[in-house]
């Protein structure tokens, strides 16, 4: 019994138990604020949504395309800094600034691309880590960024009857952006385009004598994973209601590359789950706090070395279905 | 009007001269073959006719089109499709994966019709999965549809990457050394196959080393020798051409 | 299909189970968390059931106690826990014992807000809180929205206080008390005709420069305004390019990793202009990275700390026995605790409005000298005074203004 | 002119500084095409084990002195060359065969584990150490320009350590056994070198020059702290790219470089933009000239 697709095959088993477990956790997502009124744990679990969102933006240039990118935290501030800029400096409407951080943070990224994608892939690193930094400095120095101390006192816009500004609502807005990017990202993976991707990680020459625009592909994963960097960027910025460049710093990105290797790369389930965890567990060991970058480091040593495909691992990373 | 028209290519690394001022010809429906000892430039001249290498001078029409300067990308949409001589397989996808990746530049959903995974895209996806089980029938590997490529034999390797380049519906094959390490039997069905795809209306160009292949199936020879073609024609005068023995002079005596 | 036989249902069971054990302990901790009904606690903010009238009063606070300040989080911990232990002994506050709970801010604006509205979720009465004024500006809002009192014991930048929030109170002086007394000095204790000004691009020192050099206007020529990068080792370049300026006095506004080198590195450098640093400078390693002779006459300006409080005599010595050498801000954090004591007691209530209001208010005599709060939260006629490095001491040269 | 003269002294500083740890990066990229971000770690590990072996040897009375110095850096390049070693040996040989991201990111990750070791071991802990044993700031004048006997002295190690490594690496039969499995691994293999004795030696002397800078750094300026590395690692990367990345005299040159350039970007435009320079310098290499000024020494296959 081998069709080609394993998954249309009558409702086996496995597909139950996936979904099944997929309910139940949007069911506890959503009932988490009522759960505890604590603000607290509303606001850990609005960050766990934040660095989801981020790891899945992440996802599709590290996993998908296999481009380790280590300046993810500029596109994360662009897009903040939009936002904050242009609802309180220049008043603009909430919906129309969300949209302007999401291109100005692709507009950056396609820049960034254009110059970065011919690169070996270890040049490429270094570059996109050199980006940030430079971004981050810019961000710090001009006026118009409000300076090392950024802009506070973001106003949070009213959508649908709700303001933001209650860290409930914004942690519903965020569940949902979390879902949909899910969604869309599963699909993507597992479609044409994905397909693409997957061949120019695995061999870039042979995937280009196969009629795979190779720089294009790469292009449109930077410009998807930045669009969506930028998108969460502005979300952040109506959550903190300040912006400072010291939240977007290296090590930043590093946090996100934790969540995407972690979870697993290329693996959509995967990096929600490494969202999820790479604030869940610093925040279980806060008693411990001064050891949190050092078990970050060894855990990307070690998951390197003896789980690179991540705790969730992509379907491709060596499981078949026959 | 040949489909393929190799004009005065010459192709050097730095000093080194790889092809000298090349010239062939390959009219569709015709199966040409390219001999020659190792290290005469056979796949440095694939690799320019495909794009992967820039000559310093000389004309590759294609179709009746110069497509020097194309990226080897656009070379395939234009009905050009290879083999590789060291199996260039996608090792982590499975055999239908690797086909599907060949019909690349012949579907076209994009990011957004993707991620809606609109009634089209679905469709087109159903489509590219059916054409792929179909090139997988065709070399006879159907029943390995969802096994990952790395884990096939090394045989049913080398017909997945040609049933991956028939994927892209091509005009023109290039095939890089397709009989290297095959049995006998799977030398005889690699015959059968290349002669299935010339009846499909594909013309196959290849690189082949096993001279009693070459002379049963190629219909014309040309033969390079450092970068200079040294012969040219059809098999039997080719074998008996003095500078083609003393070329292959040194090397083991081919048995006929 | 056994589910766990796989990791990855194991791992999604392991996140679900985290979320639930997360909501669970969100409110643990603090015996019971008010109630439910409180909900977000954007709405209602100061009408939660009154805590508890037995057991701890809990306060709050929210210290760099890793990265780079972890020194300057862990003086002030002492400090404050020192002066509880003294209130509790005394019986504490109506009746009951003060109970501190800590959160680490790492002086960085998200762990700030996190480790903020963790306390705000506990039941705490009032919050010290407010080192590094970067990370302490996004929790004002936090803090406000919960009525919470906030006593800043060292945190001084303008922009904390221009928000217009009640809650917030500044033991400090503030940047523009500093920048008038800095200023003033040079101009007329030094007769500086040109000045160079240089900070590192935080907010704190920015604003302190830029603040300066408002005051300098008239008085005297800026010949520089540079900024160096913190971290950063080598500041051989900015001090030559300022060398050929040729300033009477340069005036240094970041810390004191940074402070220390510039001093080696423009003496070294044959720079023989008079340097003078900003409070952020203020600790004994100035002395020790500059190296005593470099130091030598380094003017330093600075809120009265530790030493230089009239009323610090037999503190530092109570102080010393138990946790060795203070740190410049130990005193502000000690006054900052005896003020929520006091407030708590005037109030009457461990209700955090009445708390926040009596902190506002409040009017005691602490070793800083008289301690009260301008309708801004600014400390009253708040004060910087001005010490020099004499043989490796800093000493008094410019005291309270009479 | 006196003013440009001093700047260029302060850059030749700076830049050996970088030249040196650049050199390390070189030589492991050269060998086995790994950007080790632990690199700039190991600069930083150099400068707190000079730090605890002046102290040590200060208790014996070695401490002050030349003495004490050499023997305080020949000690932190022993320590950090055997660190160097065990770092390739543990986290980077296995992983010899992954695609390359995989041990991208055990290099990332290794960097971070080295310097949070460092924050939370406690003798060196989180907070800044200073040096006890300084370069005094002595100095002479020449034509009005003020050149200090520490510049002197850096310029001088550095050069003595440059010149030795390169002669080294060019001259002795293990130099050249290095260079042939840069060149290609499994050729040399075949020549019966063995090739994880060399990459282990790569890393030998890529840490022990990072070490030797740290130990320099520390007595220049007089003040480390767990956090140095990091900086100094990408500057030293990109010199060693400026210079053409596994070529040893490029990473010198591109080191020197590296420092003109960043003193006079910041004396005429500012230090807030500082990083600003060496960071754009690496991407407009890699983007037109990425094989750097002397020509890359590596072997790129196809």
């Amino acid at each position: 019994m081998n069709t080609v697709n394993a998954r249309s095959a009558g409702p086996d088993r496995g597909r139950l138990a996936r979904t099944g477990g997929v309910v139940l956790l949007l069911a506890a997502a959503v009932a988490l604020p009522f759960v505890s009124s604590s603000p607290y744990v509303l606001d850990i679990a609005i960050q766990m949504l934040f660095y989801m969102a981020l790891a899945l933006g992440l996802n599709v240039v590290v996993g998908y395309a296999g481009l380790l990118d280590l300046g993810y935290a500029a596109y994360f501030a662009v897009g903040a800094y939009t936002l904050g800029i242009l609802t309180k400096t220049f008043q603009v409407n909430f919906w129309l600034a969300l949209l302007a951080a999401g291109v100005f943070a692709m507009l950056l990224g396609s820049f960034i691309g254009m110059t970065v994608l011919r690169l070996r892939s270890d040049y490429l690193t270094m570059v996109t880590l050199g980006f940030g930094e430079i971004i981050r400095i810019t961000a710090n120095n001009l006026k118009i960024t409000g300076g090392p101390t950024g802009i506070f006192g973001i106003m949070a816009p009213k959508v649908f009857g709700l303001s933001l500004g209650q860290p409930r609502n914004i942690y519903f807005v965020m569940l949902i952006v979390v879902v949909l990017s899910t969604i869309a990202m599963a699909r993507l993976g597992n479609s044409r385009v994905g397909r693409a991707w997957a061949c120019l990680r695995e061999d870039q020459d042979a995937a280009e004598a196969m009629g795979i625009n190779t720089l294009g592909y790469k292009l449109l994963a930077y410009l998807t994973g930045t669009f969506w960097g930028g998108l969460t960027g502005a979300f952040f910025a109506v959550k903190m209601t300040a912006v400072s460049p010291g939240s977007f710093s290296f090590m930043q990105s590093v946090t996100v590359l934790l969540a995407v290797v972690m979870g697993g790369m290329g693996s959509v389930p995967g990096v929600v789950l490494g969202g999820a965890l790479v604030i869940l567990l610093p925040e279980m060991l806060r008693a411990v706090s001064d050891w949190r970058y050092l078990v970050f480091g060894a855990a990307l040593v070690l998951l390197m070395l003896f789980r690179p495909a991540g705790l969730w691992p992509a379907r491709h990373a060596g499981k078949e279905e026959v | 009007m040949p489909l393929l028209s190799v004009e005065n290519v010459t192709l050097t690394f730095g000093g080194l001269t790889a092809i000298r001022d090349l010239s062939f010809q390959v009219h569709a429906g015709e199966i040409v073959g390219l001999i020659g000892p190792n290290g005469a430039g056979k796949t440095s001249i694939f690799n320019c006719i495909t794009g992967f290498y820039q000559p310093a001078s000389g004309q590759i029409v294609f179709d009746g089109r110069s497509v020097l300067g194309l990226r080897p990308h656009r070379r395939t949409e234009l009905g050009m499709a290879r083999t590789f001589q060291n199996l260039r397989l996608f090792p982590n996808l499975t055999a239908a994966e690797n086909v599907m990746a060949g019909a690349h530049c012949r579907t076209r959903a994009g990011l957004f019709t993707s991620m809606l995974r609109t009634p089209a895209q679905r469709l087109e996806e159903r489509q590219v999965r059916e054409m792929a089980l179909h090139w997988l029938e065709f070399v006879g590997l159907k029943d390995q549809a969802n096994r990952f490529s790395k884990n096939l034999p090394y045989g049913a390797q080398r017909r997945l990457e040609i049933a991956r380049a028939m994927a892209s519906q091509p005009k023109l094959l290039l095939l890089d050394e397709p009989a290297a390490g095959l049995n006998p039997a799977e030398k005889e069905s690699l015959m059968e196959l290349i002669y299935k795809i010339r009846e499909g209306g594909v013309t196959p160009l290849l690189i082949e080393h096993d001279m009693s292949l070459v002379m049963r199936i190629c219909s014309r020879l040309v033969v390079l020798d450092h970068g200079e073609k040294i012969a040219e024609g059809d098999p039997e005068s080719v074998r008996n051409n003095p500078r083609v023995i003393e070329a292959y002079l040194g090397k083991e005596e081919e048995g006929a | 299909m056994v589910p766990f036989r796989n990791l990855r249902r194991l791992s999604s069971l392991l996140l679900a189970l985290a979320l639930v054990v997360l909501a669970g302990c969100g409110s643990a901790p603090s015996q019971q968390s008010p109630s439910p009904a409180g909900g977000g606690t954007q709405t209602q903010p100061s009408d939660q059931a009154p805590a508890p009238a037995e057991g701890d009063i809990v306060i709050g606070a929210v210290l760099p106690i890793t990265g780079g300040s972890a020194k300057m989080g862990q003086d002030m911990q002492n400090s404050i826990e020192m002066a509880f232990e003294e209130i509790n002994a005394q019986g504490g506050v109506l009746g009951r014992k003060l109970k501190l709970e800590v959160q680490d801010d790492a002086c960085d604006p998200q762990s700030a807000v996190a480790a903020a509205n963790k306390i705000v979720s506990m039941n705490v009465v009032a919050v010290i809180s407010g080192y590094c004024s970067g990370a302490f500006l996004p929790t004002e809002a936090i803090y406000h929205n919960a009525g919470m009192g906030v006593v800043v014991p060292a945190a001084n930048a303008v922009s904390l206080t221009e928000q217009g929030y009640e809650e917030i109170n500044l033991i400090n002086a503030t940047n523009r008390d500093q920048a008038r007394t800095a200023a003033d000095y040079m101009v007329n204790q030094w007769g500086a005709k040109k000045v160079a000004l240089i900070h590192d691009n935080s907010a704190f020192a920015r604003e302190l420069a830029e603040l300066t050099r408002e005051n300098l206007e008239g008085l005297a020529e800026v010949v520089a305004f540079e900024a160096i990068t913190p971290g950063e080792k080598d500041f051989s370049a900015i001090l030559t390019s300022i060398k050929s300026k040729e300033p009477d006095a340069i005036y240094f506004t970041a810390y004191y990793a940074e402070g220390g080198l510039i001093i080696k590195q423009a003496r070294g450098l044959g720079i023989d202009a008079k340097i003078m640093v900003g409070d952020g400078a203020n600790d004994p390693t100035l002395v020790e990275i500059a190296g005593a002779e470099n130091a030598e006459g380094v003017a330093i300006t600075t809120s009265p700390g530790a030493f230089d409080f009239t009323g610090s005599s037999d503190w530092i010595p109570r102080y010393r026995e138990k946790y060795g050498e203070p740190g410049p801000y130990s005193v502000h954090a000690y006054d900052a605790a005896y003020v929520v004591a006091e407030a708590i007691k005037q109030a009457g209530t461990t209700d955090r409005a009445a708390v926040a209001k009596a902190i506002r208010n409040i009017n005691i005599e602490g070793i800083s000298g008289p301690i009260s709060f301008t309708e801004t939260g600014n400390r009253k006629d708040g004060y910087f005074i001005v010490l020099e490095v004499k043989d490796g001491e800093f000493t008094v040269v410019q005291g309270a203004p009479r | 002119m006196s003013q440009f003269l001093e700047q260029l002294l302060n850059a030749l500083v700076i830049g050996s500084f970088y030249a040196l740890v650049a050199l390390g990066y070189s030589m492991v990229y050269g060998i086995i095409r790994l950007i080790n971000f632990a690199h700039g770690d190991l600069y930083m590990l150099g400068a707190f084990f000079g730090y605890s072996a002046l102290l040590l040897l200060g208790r014996i009375s070695l401490g002050s002195g030349v003495t004490g110095v050499l023997l305080a850096m020949l000690i932190a390049m022993g320590m950090t060359g055997g660190l160097g070693v065990l770092v390739e040996r543990v986290a980077y040989r296995p992983l010899r065969g992954a695609p390359r991201i995989i041990p991208l990111i055990t290099a990332l990750g290794m960097s971070l584990f080295l310097e949070n070791a460092v924050m939370v071991f406690k003798p060196w802990g989180a907070s800044f150490r200073v040096y006890p044993v300084t370069l005094g700031r002595a100095g002479f004048d020449l034509f009005g320009v003020h050149i200090g006997y520490a510049h002197l002295a850096i310029f001088a190690m550095a050069l003595f350590l440059m010149v030795g490594l390169h002669l080294f690496v060019e001259r002795s039969t293990y130099g050249k056994a290095m260079r042939a499995v840069a060149f290609d691994l499994e050729a040399a293999q075949l020549m019966g070198i063995n090739a994880n004795r060399m990459i282990s030696l790569g890393f030998f002397l890529g840490s022990i020059m990072a070490a030797a800078a740290g130990v320099m750094a520390g007595l220049y300026y007089g003040q480390i702290n767990f956090l140095m590395g990091f900086i100094v690692g990408l500057k030293a990367f990109t010199a060693s790219v400026l210079g053409g990345i596994g070529n040893l005299p490029g990473a010198m040159v591109g080191g020197m470089l590296l420092g003109v350039l960043e003193v006079f970007g910041t004396s005429s435009v500012g230090g807030q933009w500082k990083d600003v320079f060496a960071f754009g310098a690496l991407i407009l290499i890699l983007v037109f000239k990425p094989t750097g000024l002397l020509g890359e020494r590596t072997a790129g296959r196809m």
